[in-house]
């Protein structure tokens, strides 16, 4: 084991933003010349990915214990607080980067093919390497600070994709949105920030992480605060409730985006900066059980949500909200390396979808234009019976969707039920009924994720086109530019959970197939040990059955179950269903059709079961998602404009009314000084 | 006298304020501001007996300084009747909101 | 070179900067008035070079400044670190203005070499009003920078809104420079002297010398001082003045009078009342925070965008209000470091607006700028650069200057100031943002809509100086921030022991 | 005797401050203005201030005066009667504003110790006038020459600017 010195760490930040200034040059004095971003957009992030991965091979080889932690200047250098311009390298960065770098990639090329028609073509990459090297500094930043500026370049990045097609006042709109949201998400990152440093006195990782367990009583008000105030920061960026109303509408970007920025990376910067912070949200029992609990109520709010949506990168978008949920669950219970966990093989997955979505519209949109068809690509009532014509973008986006529905043996089953199973294992001490509860509720979202993802499948992919008779000739198999990158994720999406199998899943005669073991966990261990000891020396020993009984081993096999047996259900139900464009009718079904129908049992089903969930989520939607908290958003806006105008009437014009002002102000700081 | 005399500057100040809040022409308000300089000249002279001649000394520099006024502020005031005719306040209100 | 102020001559090294400002505010006018002759022509190009030649003149010999001591340190004119700093950032505003006037000018039919001899005594008034320690002295310098900027802000005879802006501002000023003047009356009365080490002496170190008296001349000044930062209730001048005047005027207004007068305010507070923190600390956080509050509210609904940057610079006031509240060593540098990044950002977006708001300043609505990203990159990347950095965005200057006002605070335990900062920050996203949507997500009228625009080199040369700038602070603004906290290092033992100056 | 003469004097300045403000017309208050500052004039002199009561009556009587009488005349305001007081709500609350800020201030000079005439022989012999102005010069040319500098530049950037604004041809 020899002493760990990263090769080009530096170059792996550097080589985006050197893209992002040939591109962004490109697209000012050129942008004609497609060429230039074909190259050198995926090129950097190819050759980021490639020392990355040289690191990540020499870290496997070493034993890193302590982070790695170089300083290229002194960023704020004056009094006590010392805050360099320094990158840490460490498992958790390693690992997120390797994400970044890997799935950017892989994003990156298939825009290639996904954009080559578009006018903004250099400055979408532009925007693209910009994006990627400011995650790469939110993650791999050695200090609170740093992460910050991180955190809000891939907001102004994201602000800037979402808004890319501006032309469409809309698309501006959800841009705009975006960035307010997450400013009140922000506000949360700053007055933690504040708080940290006026108790520790430093921002830097290592010394406040050193810091904490001896400042901060355990379950103190301080550090309460502190990380609740850190989460609120996460849910703005991590689209939890309150704040996920951004996300969806965030959909109004190019798709490759919606795959790299608004699935794979940048929303789960929360995440990250919980997993980091794992030492504080240790000391802060009532924070973890709200982190749980708000990514158990978003995980089941975002599926059921998810179940009633006609978009196809609506229903992906509340999936994601749904999945960050799940991340959250871990992070928040303890579990942070199952939080983690989650967050890999979810971007492996998630990326494939929407990547995927992305190549079933790019041929809808080109299927349409052949005929100028104003229908929306995006439909899914428009599509069906796709996988004649797009056999590769079906199976591998039926891989995802095992994985993500949790089907043994794809990635998602292992992480997923991790993060099940570490709720119910942490449902000790003083809050174990909350956690039993959410362990219950993050059940019953699984349930839901199956279904909402084999109706998504089935209406796309499956029965009868209602694309229209001359549309159909022109749909085909997107190009290998873009199908390639679709069979990379698969591949992961496939194997990506074999880096972590739980015990008490490695045991077992079948699912344990190929025992890999825990290497996640281990590989995570030096940054989650502080956080582990921390909670067992405060905390009882964990569950060794879940709520109302069963061994791990036994809900890992249930959940199995369960999910082949909603997929199974869901495609009966749903493939049963007949769909009509949507233009045309989409909603009446008559009782008359009931009886005629040869799937008798499946239609009591639906209308008995499926009916009423997806009204009711329907329901919800309208109310809660579009009407309440898209309300709240907006009239924070328009109270503060309201005041704003009331102030501005203030201002007459007349000289008099300015001078009785100041005259007033000087009585108010006489009184002051004279009382 | 003394206290008196301060007493006298601290009146004189406040009508110049009042005169400024209530009145609607311009050069009366500029008048109401010099009420107020002198107040405060009054209130100098008044101190130097107490504390030393600086007072007096800055009383010279308060007239200098009224007098820039005077003949700024004056040259502002015509500047802005040749484009409306007036020197009503209550005229002037391109600039609001 | 040591100075001793018992010999007169030495005044003169003292006010090096200053004499060398004045003496070539009068070569410029004269050079001027012969070039013209008396046939009311434009002043020929070379009056606005020969400016620049004396403002680059006057950095020499500020920089030569720096290098003097003195003996004791109750001088008239202050030898310290602290002054060579503000001076440093008056001349820089000066020199902006002189880039980005020329064409302005010419343009406005308005090239009279007398703005440019008015604008460097309006400098050397700044010099004198944050650079003294005599309250007379002090108010003089006041008046001397706002008689000159009276005057530039009516400069455009034309113009019927220069004039009423003018106007207004001239009253309110005089106004508010009696109440000032009052203070100074109430101070010397109760210190019997003016000059500031003596006062601080007079309240003592556990602030029980001072009088009702001079509690109230405080709070009068504070009031001067308030007026000139438009700190809310005493801002209402503010919009007017600088949505009437010249756009270059405002751009100077905005920035050097106002970091004038807070140079000066932190000056005067920290010398002679350190002692009285806990009571004037608690007035100007309850502006600052007001400042901030009503400011932002306001500029939300702003569509001019001039006026905008008005209520924006009311907003920063509040601030930089933060930063003298908490009234430390490093809110003292915080506060330099900010007021240096507060007047590149400020001048460089007055520049755009007035390049595109064309002549007579016809285009300053938020709607002329749709598109304009597009059209004109490179003012609208710095243009967006500039708003990024008003609005603290990471990366700018502005975050780092935020940043550490933030710190400052957090540090004196002005938790409840730092949390209203962050959010009036926040809500500020929202009507900077608002430009440059309208900038870069907008389309614009028609295609050619800012195919007019012309961008003079010496518009250039601002924007470029005033981009590189807030980058290179907000990326490397360690040296900066050195400086600045050496330069305000002078105030950690000014008045000795009781000082709230020690960290934590 | 001397005291008796203040309360006159004080009553007439007052007076005319008051007139000032509710003058109906510009010539009006100025005219009362102008009572004030000779009022204030005769105050220095009882206060031992000869040269500034001198000054009073040259410098701010005589020519800053003029110069506002010449400025009114210039624009014909002196025929102006329409009033322009502000009436009503704004009238009271301008009166209960600046009186109460009439008493802040007059409150804080109660507890000011030492505001009695002193006994300086500087001062002593500047009140008795024969050496008025040698006594101010001293400190006028000694401690407060960079005071007495920057007037001058103060004034020449009034001579600059009135001539800016103020001539009618470009």
């Amino acid at each position: 084991m020899h002493h760990f010195e990263p090769t080009l760490l530096g170059l792996i930040v550097l080589l985006p933003l050197v893209g992002f200034a040939i591109n962004g040059l490109t697209a000012f004095l050129a942008p004609e010349r497609k060429a230039i971003p074909t190259v050198v957009g995926p090129a950097v992030l190819g050759l980021a990915f490639l020392i990355a991965l040289t690191n990540f091979l020499r870290m496997l080889g070493a034993e890193l214990h302590e982070p790695y932690v170089h300083s290229y200047w002194s960023w704020m250098p004056v009094g006590n607080l010392q805050i360099d311009a320094a990158l840490q390298l460490d498992q958790l960065s390693m690992l997120m980067t390797m994400i970044i770098t890997g799935v950017g990639t892989l994003i990156h090329v298939f825009s290639v093919g996904y954009m080559k028609a578009d006018a903004g073509y250099a400055r979408y990459f532009a925007y693209l390497n910009l994006f990627v090297f400011f995650m790469l500094v939110l993650v791999l930043g050695a200090s609170f600070p740093l992460m910050f500026v991180g955190w809000e370049g891939v907001g102004l990045c994201s602000y800037l994709l979402i808004g890319f097609w501006f032309k469409d006042r809309k698309n501006a709109d959800a841009g705009k949105k975006a960035f307010i949201v997450n400013r009140i998400g922000d506000f949360g990152f700053i007055v933690a920030m504040m708080l940290i440093f006026s108790n520790l006195g430093t921002l830097n990782y290592v010394e406040v992480f050193e810091a904490a367990p001896a400042a901060f009583a355990y379950g103190g008000g301080v550090i309460t605060a502190i990380t609740l105030f850190l989460f609120l920061g996460a849910t703005g960026k991590s689209a939890q409730i309150p704040l996920y109303v951004w996300l969806p509408d965030a959909m109004a970007g190019p798709t490759p985006v919606s795959a790299l920025i608004h699935a794979a990376t940048m929303v789960t910067a929360g995440v990250y900066m919980i997993a980091r912070s794992s030492v504080l949200f240790a000391l802060a029992p009532v924070s973890q059980v709200v982190v749980a609990g708000v990514g158990a109520l978003t995980a089941l709010f975002a599926a059921t949500i998810g179940l009633a949506q006609y978009d196809i990168k609506k229903v992906l978008a509340y999936s994601t909200v749904s999945q960050l949920g799940y991340m959250f669950i871990g992070v928040g219970v303890g579990a942070f390396a199952a939080g983690v966990f989650h967050l890999m093989t979810h971007a492996f997955f998630k990326a494939l979808l929407f990547l995927g979505s992305g190549a079933v519209i790019h041929a809808m949109h080109e299927a349409f234009h052949h005929t100028h068809k104003d229908w929306d690509p995006q439909d899914m009532r428009n599509m069906g019976g796709l996988r004649k014509y797009m056999p590769i973008t079906f199976a591998t986006m039926w891989i995802a969707t095992l994985a993500i529905a949790g089907v043994w043996p794809f990635a998602g089953f292992f992480s997923k039920d991790e993060i099940i199973w570490q709720a119910a294992a942490h449902a000790v001490g003083p809050y174990a009924g909350w956690y039993k509860l959410i362990w219950a509720v993050a059940l019953l979202a699984a349930v839901l994720t199956a279904f909402y993802m084999t109706r998504m499948m089935v209406m796309t992919f499956h029965g009868e086109n209602r694309t229209g008779e001359e549309e159909r000739k022109h749909l085909h198999e997107v190009p290998a530019v873009m199908w390639v990158p679709l069979a990379v994720l698969a591949v992961l999406s496939v194997v990506g959970g074999w880096v972590n199998v739980p015990h008490a899943v490695a045991d077992l005669p079948v699912l344990g197939w190929i025992p890999t073991s825990e290497w996640l966990h281990e590989w995570l261990h030096p940054i989650t040990e502080h956080a582990d000891a921390i909670m067992a020396a405060n905390l009882p020993a964990l569950a060794e059955t879940a709520p109302i009984g069963g061994s791990a081993a036994f809900w890992a096999i249930a959940s199995f179950g369960i999910a082949v047996a909603v997929i199974l259900v869901a495609s009966r139900v749903v493939g049963s269903r007949a769909y009509r464009p949507a233009t045309e009718a989409p909603e009446p079904v008559g009782l008359a059709r009931l009886l005629y129908n040869k799937w008798y049992i499946d239609e009591i089903y639906d209308a008995v079961v499926v009916r009423p969930i997806v009204g009711a989520s329907k329901a919800l939607w309208r109310f809660v998602d579009q009407g309440l908290i898209d309300g709240t958003v907006n009239g924070l806006g328009h109270a503060s404009r309201a005041l704003g105008w009331v102030g501005s009437r203030l201002q007459t014009g007349q000289l008099n009314t300015y001078a009785f002002a100041v005259a007033i102000g000087v009585l108010i700081l006489l009184g002051f000084v004279a009382f | 006298m003394l206290t008196n005399s301060l007493v006298l500057a601290a009146i004189l100040f406040s009508i110049g304020v009042l005169g400024v809040v209530v009145r609607r022409n311009a050069i009366i308000l500029f008048l109401c501001i010099e009420l107020m300089l002198n107040a405060v000249n009054l209130a100098f002279v008044a101190l130097s007996r107490a504390v030393g001649i600086e007072g007096q000394v800055f009383v010279f520099f308060v007239m200098a300084v009224a007098a820039a006024e005077a003949a700024v502020g004056l040259a502002i005031v015509i500047s802005i009747f040749r484009h409306s005719e007036t020197v009503d306040l209550k005229n002037f209100n391109l600039l609001r909101w | 070179m040591l100075l001793d102020f018992s010999t007169q001559t030495h005044y003169l090294w003292a006010l090096l900067p200053e004499t060398v400002l004045s003496v070539w505010a009068m070569l410029v006018l004269l050079v001027d008035v012969f070039q013209r002759g008396d046939r009311s022509e434009p002043s020929r190009p070379g009056i606005a070079r020969l400016t620049f030649v004396g403002i680059v003149l006057a950095a020499v010999a500020n920089a030569w400044l720096g290098t003097f001591r003195e003996v004791g340190t109750d001088g008239v004119m202050a030898l310290d670190t602290f002054r060579v700093f503000t001076n440093y950032v008056f001349l820089l505003a000066a020199g902006l203005f002189v880039l980005v006037a020329e064409r302005y000018l010419e343009q406005e039919r308005m090239k009279y070499g007398e703005l440019y001899v008015l604008v460097l005594l309006a400098a050397v008034g700044m010099m004198v009003f944050a650079g003294s320690r005599d309250l007379m002295v002090i108010f003089i310098g006041l008046e001397l920078m706002s008689v000159a900027v009276y005057v530039l802000t009516g400069a455009n005879r034309r113009d019927p809104r220069a004039a009423e802006a003018s106007l207004k501002y001239f009253l309110l000023g005089a106004f508010s420079s009696a109440f000032f003047l009052f203070g100074v009356a109430l101070v010397y009365g109760s210190a019997r002297s003016t000059n500031l080490a003596v006062v601080a002496n007079v309240v003592g170190i556990d602030g029980l010398g001072a009088s009702p008296m001079l509690l109230i001349g405080m709070v009068l000044l504070a009031v001067g001082f308030a007026f000139k930062v438009a700190a809310v209730p005493f801002h209402m001048w503010t919009p007017d003045a600088y949505d009437g005047a010249p756009a270059p005027v405002a751009g100077f207004m905005a920035a050097a009078v106002k970091a004038a007068a807070f140079a000066a305010f932190l000056r005067v507070f920290l010398t002679a009342f350190p002692s009285l923190h806990d009571t004037w600390g608690q007035l100007v956080a309850g502006v600052a925070v007001l400042t901030m509050i009503a400011a932002n509210l306001i500029a939300t609904v702003q569509g001019n965008v001039k006026r905008m940057l008005a209520y924006s610079s009311i907003a920063h006031a509040g601030y930089l209000m933060v930063a003298l509240a908490a009234a430390s060593t490093t809110g003292a540098a915080s506060f330099l470091f900010y007021l240096v990044v507060y007047t590149l950002m400020t001048v460089g977006a007055f520049a755009v607006v007035l390049v595109v708001g064309r002549q007579g300043e016809s285009r300053v609505d938020i709607d002329w700028y749709a598109g304009l990203g597009w059209q004109r990159p490179v003012l609208g990347i710095a243009m967006t650069i500039f708003l990024l950095s008003l609005a603290g965005f990471p990366f700018t200057g502005g975050f780092i200057g935020k940043f550490y006002i933030l710190r400052a605070a957090v540090e004196k335990g002005m938790i409840f100031e730092a949390v209203i900062l962050v959010l009036a920050s926040l809500l500020s996203y929202y009507y900077y943002l608002r430009v440059a949507w309208y900038m870069w997500f907008r389309t614009p009228a028609d295609a050619e809509a800012h195919e007019g625009i012309a961008v003079s080199p010496g518009v250039r040369a601002a924007l470029v100086a005033a981009v590189i700038g807030i980058l290179w602070l907000g990326i490397f603004p360690g040296s900066l921030l050195e400086i600045a906290e050496r330069s305000t290092a002078i105030f950690a033992h000014a008045a000795g022991g009781g000082l709230p100056l020690s960290i934590r | 005797m001397s005291d008796l003469l203040w309360w006159v004097f004080a009553s007439l300045a007052v007076g005319g401050a008051a007139g000032t403000v509710l003058g109906r017309n510009p010539v009006a208050s100025l005219l009362s203005l102008v009572l004030t500052f000779f009022s204030l004039a005769a105050i220095y002199i009882l206060l031992g201030a000869h040269f500034i009561g001198a000054l009073q009556v040259m410098v701010y009587a005589g020519a800053i005066m003029v110069l506002f009488l010449f400025v009114i005349m210039l624009l014909n305001l002196g025929h102006d009667f329409r009033p322009d007081l502000r009436k009503g709500v704004w009238l009271v609350s301008g009166f209960v504003t600046t009186g109460l800020i009439f008493y802040f201030i007059w409150r804080s000079f109660a507890g000011e110790a030492g505001l009695a005439m002193g006994t300086d022989p500087v001062l002593e012999k500047a009140a008795e006038g024969g050496n008025a102005i040698t006594v101010i010069a001293e400190p006028l040319f000694r401690d407060f020459i960079v005071a007495f500098e920057l007037t001058g530049i103060l004034l020449l950037v009034a001579v600059i600017g009135a001539v800016l604004l103020a001539k009618r041809r470009v």
